[in-house]
């Protein structure tokens, strides 16, 4: 795969629930965890999703139900053609003693991460965080994964709470030498400010969102306030030094025309 | 030590030749300063009409092998926000900062360059490559001598204190023409190219266009070579300086836009092509280039080539 | 065994779609031949005009990266001796042949066509992109809707029982127009497009540019979103068959033209970037695109991007 | 150097006569024996020329002064900015045994192939025919060649004759197992007709010069009748083998305009 468009076949889908799904492809790339492609549904649109899975001859996508698009491509099934390309951006680096901190689709990335550590034989745990248990994908992988906790806020599977609570009592049972997150930006901000907590601070690769257009860092659409940095390029895992000096965490995103909306206009997914 | 590159834009001074393109990296303060640090000379902000538009959906920005397709369709946060972030801009940095505007109709233009001139740009761009709604075939204003002329002068009326420079494309009959009809109505400068075509990439086995527009303009080093030759036949019928624009991605490709007629030099898609560090790099091949040869300034080459 | 590659152009049978593009070893019947032999559908010859003549001097032809630049000058032996070359072809091959004619003026056109008929050529194909230089701004014949349909209508008069197709630059302001003018008078098919621009390369040492003639049009990979965006414009407007040619170089750039609404394909430049071979490689690949999935003729393709 | 146009200084310039020069580059290639460069003069004319020598860190060319563009040519001097390009087409194969024969500046690419025969210390005996002494370049270093036997038509250097009436009694005193020849369209058929009269025929590599335009075999203008072969990308070096079919041996050749000119009008040189 390349920034070019190619089109590919559906090769099987993975439903997790109704608006829960994973999609795999025939195709071998290089990638790192945290890496993203773009995917075009013909005649819709062409939107970011981080890799969840990479194989030995298959690569995944797993994708949310959130809005029009992301609805439409729940209709998507196997032998359907759909545009994929990528790899871009940085992904995570795994690193041993790892923590892993994802709140609901966020843990797609950090499933492949996992993958990744586990293959370079690296110990880490994954905290994985969701409001329900309906929105946990694979949830059978994960019962057989002794590093995994999982928590949600309605106490529907694991324990009741955030991802971020039991942050506290995991470092106290065994320091974390690197948070890895992703999730919504309100988790990662509260991720950062634990790690800051902590002197000298524990070290965060962080994923991000923005909208994106272009992902190849042209259009300008991705770029953060206070340091321009692209979340499409240098993003979307971002480290606590690349943090400082930006000034719009937390604030509604820019859409499509690259105005803020003001945080009434902005509307909430997740 | 002198600065060889530097170079004076229609009385705007500036460190470097090489100017940030609109459409890139354009949307905010931030990403502006971004590029003023990295060794733009000027940074052109992404161009604005009267109000937010969002746009075409994706893909909107295809990489093709030989540049980019684009068609973003007029995406812009609206003149006012973009307003806020030229002003934010100024407080970050001093490096010259260009607005870029577009109007729907030809009255729009005037507008919108009244309420941008709020925030105080370096220059005030004016995008006439946006297809022109009310014309029979649906082509660009640029395309027209007497609309181009017509929208000059009216931008000219409404803003008599920042230096303008009107955005051609080479989608007409003439540029010569083109350039006089901005030449004889007030222009202080012109800026050529805009992307070229718009060219169009079908997928074979979804068989539709790839672009959700179906069609958009091919940017990159594949037009280098008609950006040049734009910016000859503009050098050679008006005596305007000109923001040369067009695949442009090393400094040999600069000294190819200089000797053509350029004053300046438009970097956009090679921000993709080459990566941000891209101004800087030219800038020291450039000086390398004039350095080896004792040339010391930019304005001893300035349309050379025209033998 | 069916041959899916095979189609139907204006009624001339074409074993496949490749048409050798005119100026592309079409100078002499042996080189007609041998690009016959290696799997052309169909060969057209370099155009000729009236008089022979030298055409400018070298660098004429330029590799730049993304193609060719090239700017030959109309060279040409002359419309006697291509008669000549074509009855030789005629009696070396079957695969058709196609003219290639241009006029100095537009009453040149129907005296060249009506004497390179007496070689009995498959088609004619009439070549308005060379400048006018009765125009104001020198602009190509191509540009001029009512030009075209004049040239048109006058071969269309003189060569009654050939079939006619009109070659088309994109160098015009609206090529669904210049498409229905030639519809309108007469033309039998339309080759689209021409090699584009001009452009323009400088040497940065020479400080002079490079082609003898300064500039040239481009061809080659570059140009090949802007020939099926131009193919799919005339597609929407008018029904003529096609023989869309820019930048073609494998099977799947064949096909993205016949999606956008091709007949046949013009290949050109392609022969410098992928070698004579390109021709057997691209039938190949095409047949085996068609037969994975399942299609048995390209006429299921033609124009069904057209969503 | 490539197929893209770029310039170079000429860095020396050897004056062999008035109208015979070489022409050295600063610029490493590789090319083999036989190829040929398109030398710019800005402002006049873009032709072929085969390479003379390949040295560390040079090129050379040699250039005759026939027509306007390289009698011109003669005024060229050192720290002078011209485009050159290639190499292009195919050229000689060095080979054990092989003799060289020259005609006129048809020698040029002989003594690029000669170093290259020297330098694999492959055996080969080179003749060199010349109108006049006059034309004969590089005298000095031929005269160390033991290799080398000079011939020319006025008998002012080596014996008098032509370079092909002395194949007899070479291939007697040795036999010949490869001609290489460079030189007038006349030569060549001789040397060709000469290696025919054997059984079988000696293998010939000869190298032919038609008028040029691309380079890159796509203008047609160097296109031989009968078999439609390529000067510029099959040749200019031809095989026996290659040279069956072509019609237009010893014919006038087109000329810019692709029109192959009646015997009367065609102007020849050399
Ligand atoms: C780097 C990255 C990786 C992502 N990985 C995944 C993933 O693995 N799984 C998954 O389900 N989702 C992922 N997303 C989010 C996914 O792109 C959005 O859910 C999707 O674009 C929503 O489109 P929609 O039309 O369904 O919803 P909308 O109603 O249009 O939008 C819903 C939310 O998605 C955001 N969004 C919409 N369009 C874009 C866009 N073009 N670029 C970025 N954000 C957009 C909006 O800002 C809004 O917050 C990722 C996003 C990014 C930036
Ligand atoms: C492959 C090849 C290698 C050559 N190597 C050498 C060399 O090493 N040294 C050398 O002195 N000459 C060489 N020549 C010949 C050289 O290119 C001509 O002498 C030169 O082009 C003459 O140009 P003019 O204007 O001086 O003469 P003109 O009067 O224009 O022509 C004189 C002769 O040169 C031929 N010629 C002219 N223009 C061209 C052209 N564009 N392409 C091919 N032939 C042309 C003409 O057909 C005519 O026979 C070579 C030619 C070819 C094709
Ligand atoms: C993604 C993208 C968006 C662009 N948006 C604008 C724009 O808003 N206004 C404008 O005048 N030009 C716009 N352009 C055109 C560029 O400013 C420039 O004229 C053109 O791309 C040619 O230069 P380049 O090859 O260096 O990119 C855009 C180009 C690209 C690639
Ligand atoms: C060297 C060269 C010479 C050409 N000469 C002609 C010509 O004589 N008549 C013509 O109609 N087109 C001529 N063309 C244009 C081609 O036929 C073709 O339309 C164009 O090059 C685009 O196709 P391509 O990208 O496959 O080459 C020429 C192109 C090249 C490269
Ligand atoms: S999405 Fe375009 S710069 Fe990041
Ligand atoms: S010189 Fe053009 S094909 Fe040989």
């Amino acid at each position: 795969m390349s920034e070019y468009m190619q089109t590919y076949q559906v090769k099987r889908v993975l439903t997790h629930n109704e608006g829960l799904k994973s999609f795999r492809f025939d195709r071998v790339i290089e990638a790192a965890p945290g890496q993203f492609v773009l995917v075009w549904l013909p005649g819709a649109d062409e939107k970011p999703f981080a890799l969840s899975g990479v194989f030995d001859h298959e690569i995944e996508i797993t994708v949310k139900a959130v809005g029009p698009f992301t609805k439409q491509f729940m209709n998507v099934k196997a032998g359907d053609w759909v545009g994929l390309r990528g790899p871009f951006g940085n992904g995570f680096q795994p690193i041993e003693g790892m923590v892993l901190v994802g709140g609901g689709i966020g843990n797609a990335p950090l499933r492949y991460l996992a993958q990744c550590l586990r293959e370079e034989k690296l110990l880490f745990r994954w905290v994985i965080g969701v409001k329900t248990a309906e929105d946990l994908a694979f949830r059978d992988e994960l019962a057989s994964m002794p590093e995994v906790t999982i928590v949600s806020e309605d106490s529907s599977i694991g324990k009741k709470g955030r991802a971020v609570d039991v942050l506290a009592a995991m470092n106290d049972h065994e320091p974390i030498i690197v948070l890895a997150a992703s999730g919504p930006e309100p988790m990662l901000l509260a991720v950062h400010g634990f790690a800051n907590t902590f002197s000298p601070d524990i070290p965060v690769q962080l994923s991000f969102e923005r909208y994106m257009k272009c992902a190849v860092g042209i259009c300008g659409q991705c770029c953060l306030d206070g340091t321009g940095l692209r979340v499409c390029v240098e993003g979307p895992v971002l480290s606590g030094h690349q943090l400082q000096g930006v000034t719009e965490w937390g604030r509604p995103h820019r859409g499509p025309s690259g105005r803020r909306p003001t945080q009434k206009q902005a509307v909430h997914h997740d | 030590m002198i600065n060889r590159l530097h170079v004076d834009l229609a009385g705007i001074e500036l460190a470097s030749p090489l100017v940030l393109a609109s459409g890139v990296m354009g949307l905010s303060a931030s990403s502006l300063e971004r590029v003023a640090e990295l060794g733009a000379g000027a940074v052109t902000a992404k161009s604005c009409g009267l109000e937010e538009r969002k746009g075409h959906p994706c893909p909107a920005i295809l990489p093709f092998g030989f540049g980019l397709l684009n068609a973003v369709g007029l995406a812009n946060p609206g003149v006012d926000e973009m307003v806020a972030e030229l002003r934010a801009f100024r407080l970050l940095s001093d490096v010259p900062v260009i607005a870029s505007i577009f109007g729907k109709t030809v009255e729009e233009f005037p507008e919108v360059a009244a309420r941008i001139a709020e925030a105080r740009p370096a220059m005030i761009e004016v995008n006439v490559s946006c297809p022109n709604v009310a014309g029979e075939f649906g082509q660009p204003f640029s395309s027209d001598p007497a609309l181009v002329g017509e929208i000059t002068r009216l931008v000219r009326a409404r803003v008599s204190d920042i230096p303008i420079s009107i955005k051609l494309s080479l989608q007409c009959l003439s540029l010569a023409q083109i350039a006089k009809a901005c030449a004889d109505n007030g222009a202080d400068a012109i800026t050529a190219i805009n992307s070229v075509g718009p060219g169009m990439i079908i997928d074979p086995n979804v068989r539709r266009p790839v672009l959700a527009n179906r069609m958009g303009g091919l940017s990159g080093p594949a037009i280098l070579p008609l950006a040049v030759r734009a910016v000859w036949e503009i050098a050679a019928a008006v005596s305007l300086p000109i923001i040369g624009t067009g695949g442009v991605e090393t400094a040999e490709d600069v000294v190819q836009m200089v000797l053509a007629g350029a004053t300046a030099v438009g970097v956009g898609t090679a921000v993709y092509t080459r990566g941000l560090e891209v101004f800087s790099t030219i800038n020291s091949d450039l000086h390398v280039f004039m350095q080896e040869r004792g040339i010391t300034s930019l304005s001893d080459l300035k349309g050379a080539a025209h033998v």
